[in-house]
């Protein structure tokens, strides 16, 4: 099979995709530094900041959701790949003030590698920055020991209700402390139907067998635990997925939550549609409350098959600050 | 070569880890797709280009500046998992070669040594974790015991490149334990691991670089 | 090769998606009678109403178009099938008013045929109701006999000013004006990789040879004049399909044009980027202002692959009901 | 079965039409995907099924009844370019039979006839167009005179199929000038048009409810 994509040197790949992204978007986003997304209008210097880094190739994500009441900076690495520290760094200079910046990192070994290295030198460079790491991917590690836990797309979650408490004057601690909050309550599990090529190589990046699903497959397809399995219905899907997901953050009767249908590039709108359908109903049978039903596509994995269902214990502030008017190339809330 | 490793020799062995990985990318992207995302050859090329073009470029005559700019180059990369340890390897490097206008085998060892301390830094993997430490540590051993044992550069590279292999060829029968392939578990096990395939190829290219 | 889709029941799809779509989006639709997608919030008897049909398997179109600023009633039809004449009956009915309806309908040979039979039935009724056909696919007929130009996401820029108007208060006079300078000013063209699934029939709905693209595509691939070709690069993709769009609306040398790039399934946001950027060199190249550069997935069918291009002459009235605020499940502006 | 077509009869012509297109409605969608959309097949199935369910819930004794109540539930149906045209079919239908109990061979044409009217008001598609009109026009025409020439239902309608079969079957050789696959042009050139190949079985169907 040959790669169906629209591409040019795929080395230059980011770089050009950046210009696309920022002639497309003008009113919400801009390029500065050595290609650093950053915000058309800037939050003023007395609000926290927000910053992150990860692979490109996962559009929108991250860099789509640069924009009023979100990041202040995205820092796109090449293809799957996180950037290497100093764009990073600069990255943090480019924002840094007395109000200090949340650094949201995803759990993937090389954006935390990378972090790690670029919290060393913020330090030294008296930038004052706090990190918050997501790991919310229930088909690896445990709860308790969330470490192999991977960041999926929970990470919109916790940029959104963060990047609202700092669009509306709240302090670094408070930030951080709503970030932690939203990290924790949140649980994600994906399930992909169809493998994603990488636009550099045109090699397929996993091995999903014709005809099967696999649940806990990550983010590019790295697998989990699970392995294949038939492919099931939208219904049949969703009663496998969204009971664990409950009971990884233990939601009960009367609790309010929010779910997210994430679509990650093939898998129709339609289908994500569908599988929010199932959700309320199952839900409704617990007596939990859908107080959100998120369905789109926010962070994608090239033209993989399948969806990440996040599930997260809501309460009245996150709402609040997840209801909060936001303007960014991946998620407008009017 | 001399049986020291000099400025222009240095730079040899970078090109010649250059050419190495620059001739099997598709294989280590191929590698990476078992447990991956299948990127890892993309990324080691990255890197390489990066390292030559720092290596042409460099004005500077010291091996330890030369090693540092390396090291920095490959930081700036989008490097994934892959370009914050390389990148630290070199810069660990070009602090024990400090000083240094060539290195024998033993001085050639304690820079290695340096490098192999500066990406323990940075991870917590160890040899047996399935990632490219099982080729690294092995490799700076060997480096190590051979010039202990009176090897010349060229001899105790080649032991090193050998270890560096074999380290690689033995992560094909272990779990991964660190990074993106961790998740796959025991379904990792069948295929050598990319990041010790790469670095088994950097010894070679090191090697190939003063023989 | 098994269809990687989720879903249930086929035949009860649209309705079980459009179940799952409200739940999505509540602050923007609800349902209402038989299938129909209306307004959470409706509009003052005192607007003109926007009212149009077409076929699911689309998504986010059309139904994710109503809204604020936007349609005010879409009757979705079963998978890439108008719905028949009554169910358009009653939307019109819903929404019959003094200040009229417009009726947007894609020139696709089933929605032409219910929506004229209804148009028959309205008269009878006294519904005060003007219809508006897009047409603007230039892989079939000539500007000067459009008929067989198919209708395709052009559809948007059309209900987008149109409804920005009639949220304005003009008349639907004015609004059929506008509707109709917004239609004859744009042209669309369709490129497809990879041929699309048909979700109740599990087959595949065209032919496209793998390694190659087929420009004039279509909406589900019916297919064009052109056939296939082998597949091109993004740059050179635009510099086939753009001059061609150009020609067409006849655009000049310091005229303002709005460029959309629509995908339409699995052909990623990035690739989309890719083209916006060649776009904009062309457009630098013949001295023509990019005015709007529009990227997203508006208007897909299931996961085919490729995109349509979408470029139109703008004036200033033109922008500034573009740019007005809207928001609905497939697009908010803030 | 007796002369003349009853409303039982009716019933019985009705319910094959939808037995032949049920068990054909996967080649239907088949050869729609050679310029249409696929769905061809299943939109018919959908019209078939609502025809059915008319048919059993409807509780009038009148022929024309049945017949307009059948073409306003297949209106009613997401028919895409079908729906519609065979909607105003039975509609069409239904006003010449009004007022007759029973169809001979004469009425049955002349009901027919006003059927194809009301179609030939919504479309502009004639013979030769490669759409449904391929079956139908040349059914429609060889009901009405083997009628004037003194068949009895069984063998007018017998005629009329053969007659829709063939119609349908020189499609094939047919450029598409209507409907999606009108956009392919030469390249619709080789299979026969999905609308008129169901056209053909719901005549087949026809016949096989009254013999
Ligand atoms: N924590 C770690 N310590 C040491 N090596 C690691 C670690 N994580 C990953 N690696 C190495 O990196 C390789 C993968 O690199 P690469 O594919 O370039 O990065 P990414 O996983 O970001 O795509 C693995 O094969 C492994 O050898
Ligand atoms: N204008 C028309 N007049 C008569 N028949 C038509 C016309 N357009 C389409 N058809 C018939 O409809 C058939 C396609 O029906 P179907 O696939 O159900 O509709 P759609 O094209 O909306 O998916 C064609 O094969 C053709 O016979
Ligand atoms: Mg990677
Ligand atoms: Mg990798
Ligand atoms: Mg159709
Ligand atoms: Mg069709």
């Amino acid at each position: 099979m040959a790669m169906n994509k629209f591409i040019n040197d795929s080395d230059d790949l980011p770089r050009q995709l950046l210009e696309g992204f920022a002639l497309a978007h003008p009113k919400q986003v801009r390029l500065a530094g050595d290609q650093l997304v950053v915000r058309a209008r800037p939050k003023p210097e007395s609000r926290v900041a927000l910053v992150t880094l990860g692979g490109s190739g996962h559009e929108p994500a991250l860099s789509g959701f640069v924009g009023t009441g979100m990041l202040d900076v995205s820092v796109p690495g090449h293809i799957f790949a996180a950037p290497g520290p100093p764009r990073v760094l600069e990255a943090l200079r480019m924002v840094s003030r007395d109000a200090g910046i949340l650094f949201v990192v995803l759990n993937h070994e090389g954006d935390v590698r990378s972090a790690s290295i670029v919290m060393e030198m913020a330090k030294k460079a008296d930038i004052r920055v706090a990190q918050i790491l997501t790991h919310e991917d229930i088909s690896a590690g445990t709860r308790e020991d969330p470490k192999d836990r991977r960041g999926l797309v929970g990470c919109l979650l916790v940029i959104k209700v963060a990047g609202a408490a700092a669009e509306e004057g709240r302090s670094l601690d408070e930030c951080l402390a709503i970030a932690e909050r939203m990290e924790r309550n949140m649980a994600t599990l994906a399930v992909a139907v169809a493998s994603a090529t990488h636009p550099c190589t045109g090699g397929v990046i996993s091995d999903v067998p014709d005809g099967t699903m696999v649940i806990g497959m990550g983010q590019h397809g790295e697998g989990g635990r699970f392995g294949p399995q038939a492919l099931k219905s939208a219904d049949e899907t969703a009663d496998i997925m969204l009971p664990m997901l409950l009971e990884d953050i233990g939601i009960g009767k009367g609790e309010d939550v929010l779910v997210m249908i994430n679509g990650v590039g093939s898998t129709t709108l339609m289908e994500l549609y569908l599988v929010m359908r199932r959700v309320r109903q199952i839900l409704d049978e617990r007596g939990v409350r859908l107080a959100r039903g998120i369905v789109g596509e926010f962070l994608t994995v090239q033209e993989m098959g399948g969806f990440q269902m996040c599930a997260a214990r809501m309460d009245q502030e996150l709402l609040a600050l997840w209801d909060a008017p936001c303007d960014t190339p991946g998620l407008v809330v009017a | 070569m001399s049986s020291a490793v000099g400025y222009d020799d240095l730079v040899s062995m970078l090109r010649g880890a250059a050419e190495r990985i620059r001739k099997e990318h598709a294989t280590l992207s191929r590698l990476d797709s078992h447990g991956g995302d299948g990127d890892h050859g993309t990324t080691m090329l990255r890197a390489v280009n990066t390292l030559e073009t720092t290596v042409e470029t460099s004005r500077r005559q010291s091996i330890a500046d030369l090693l540092e700019e390396v090291g920095w180059a490959i930081l700036g990369v989008d490097g994934g998992a892959t370009g914050p340890l390389l990148g630290m390897f070199f810069t660990g490097m070009a602090e024990a070669a400090r000083g240094h206008d060539s290195l024998d085998a033993a001085a050639l060892s304690a820079v290695f040594e340096s490098g192999l301390a500066s990406v323990e830094r940075q991870t917590e993997a160890r040899v047996g974790d399935k990632t490219m430490m099982d080729a690294l540590v092995p490799a700076v051993r060997v480096l190590r015991s051979a010039s202990d044992a009176g090897s010349d550069v060229v001899t105790a590279l080649r032991r090193a490149a050998a270890a560096a292999v074999a380290g690689a060829e033995s992560t094909r029968d272990l779990e991964a334990r660190f990074g993106r392939a961790k998740q796959v578990g025991a379904r990792s096990v069948g295929h050598p691991d990319p990041g010790a395939t790469s670095m088994g190829l950097m010894f070679q290219g090191f090697l190939q670089g003063v023989e």
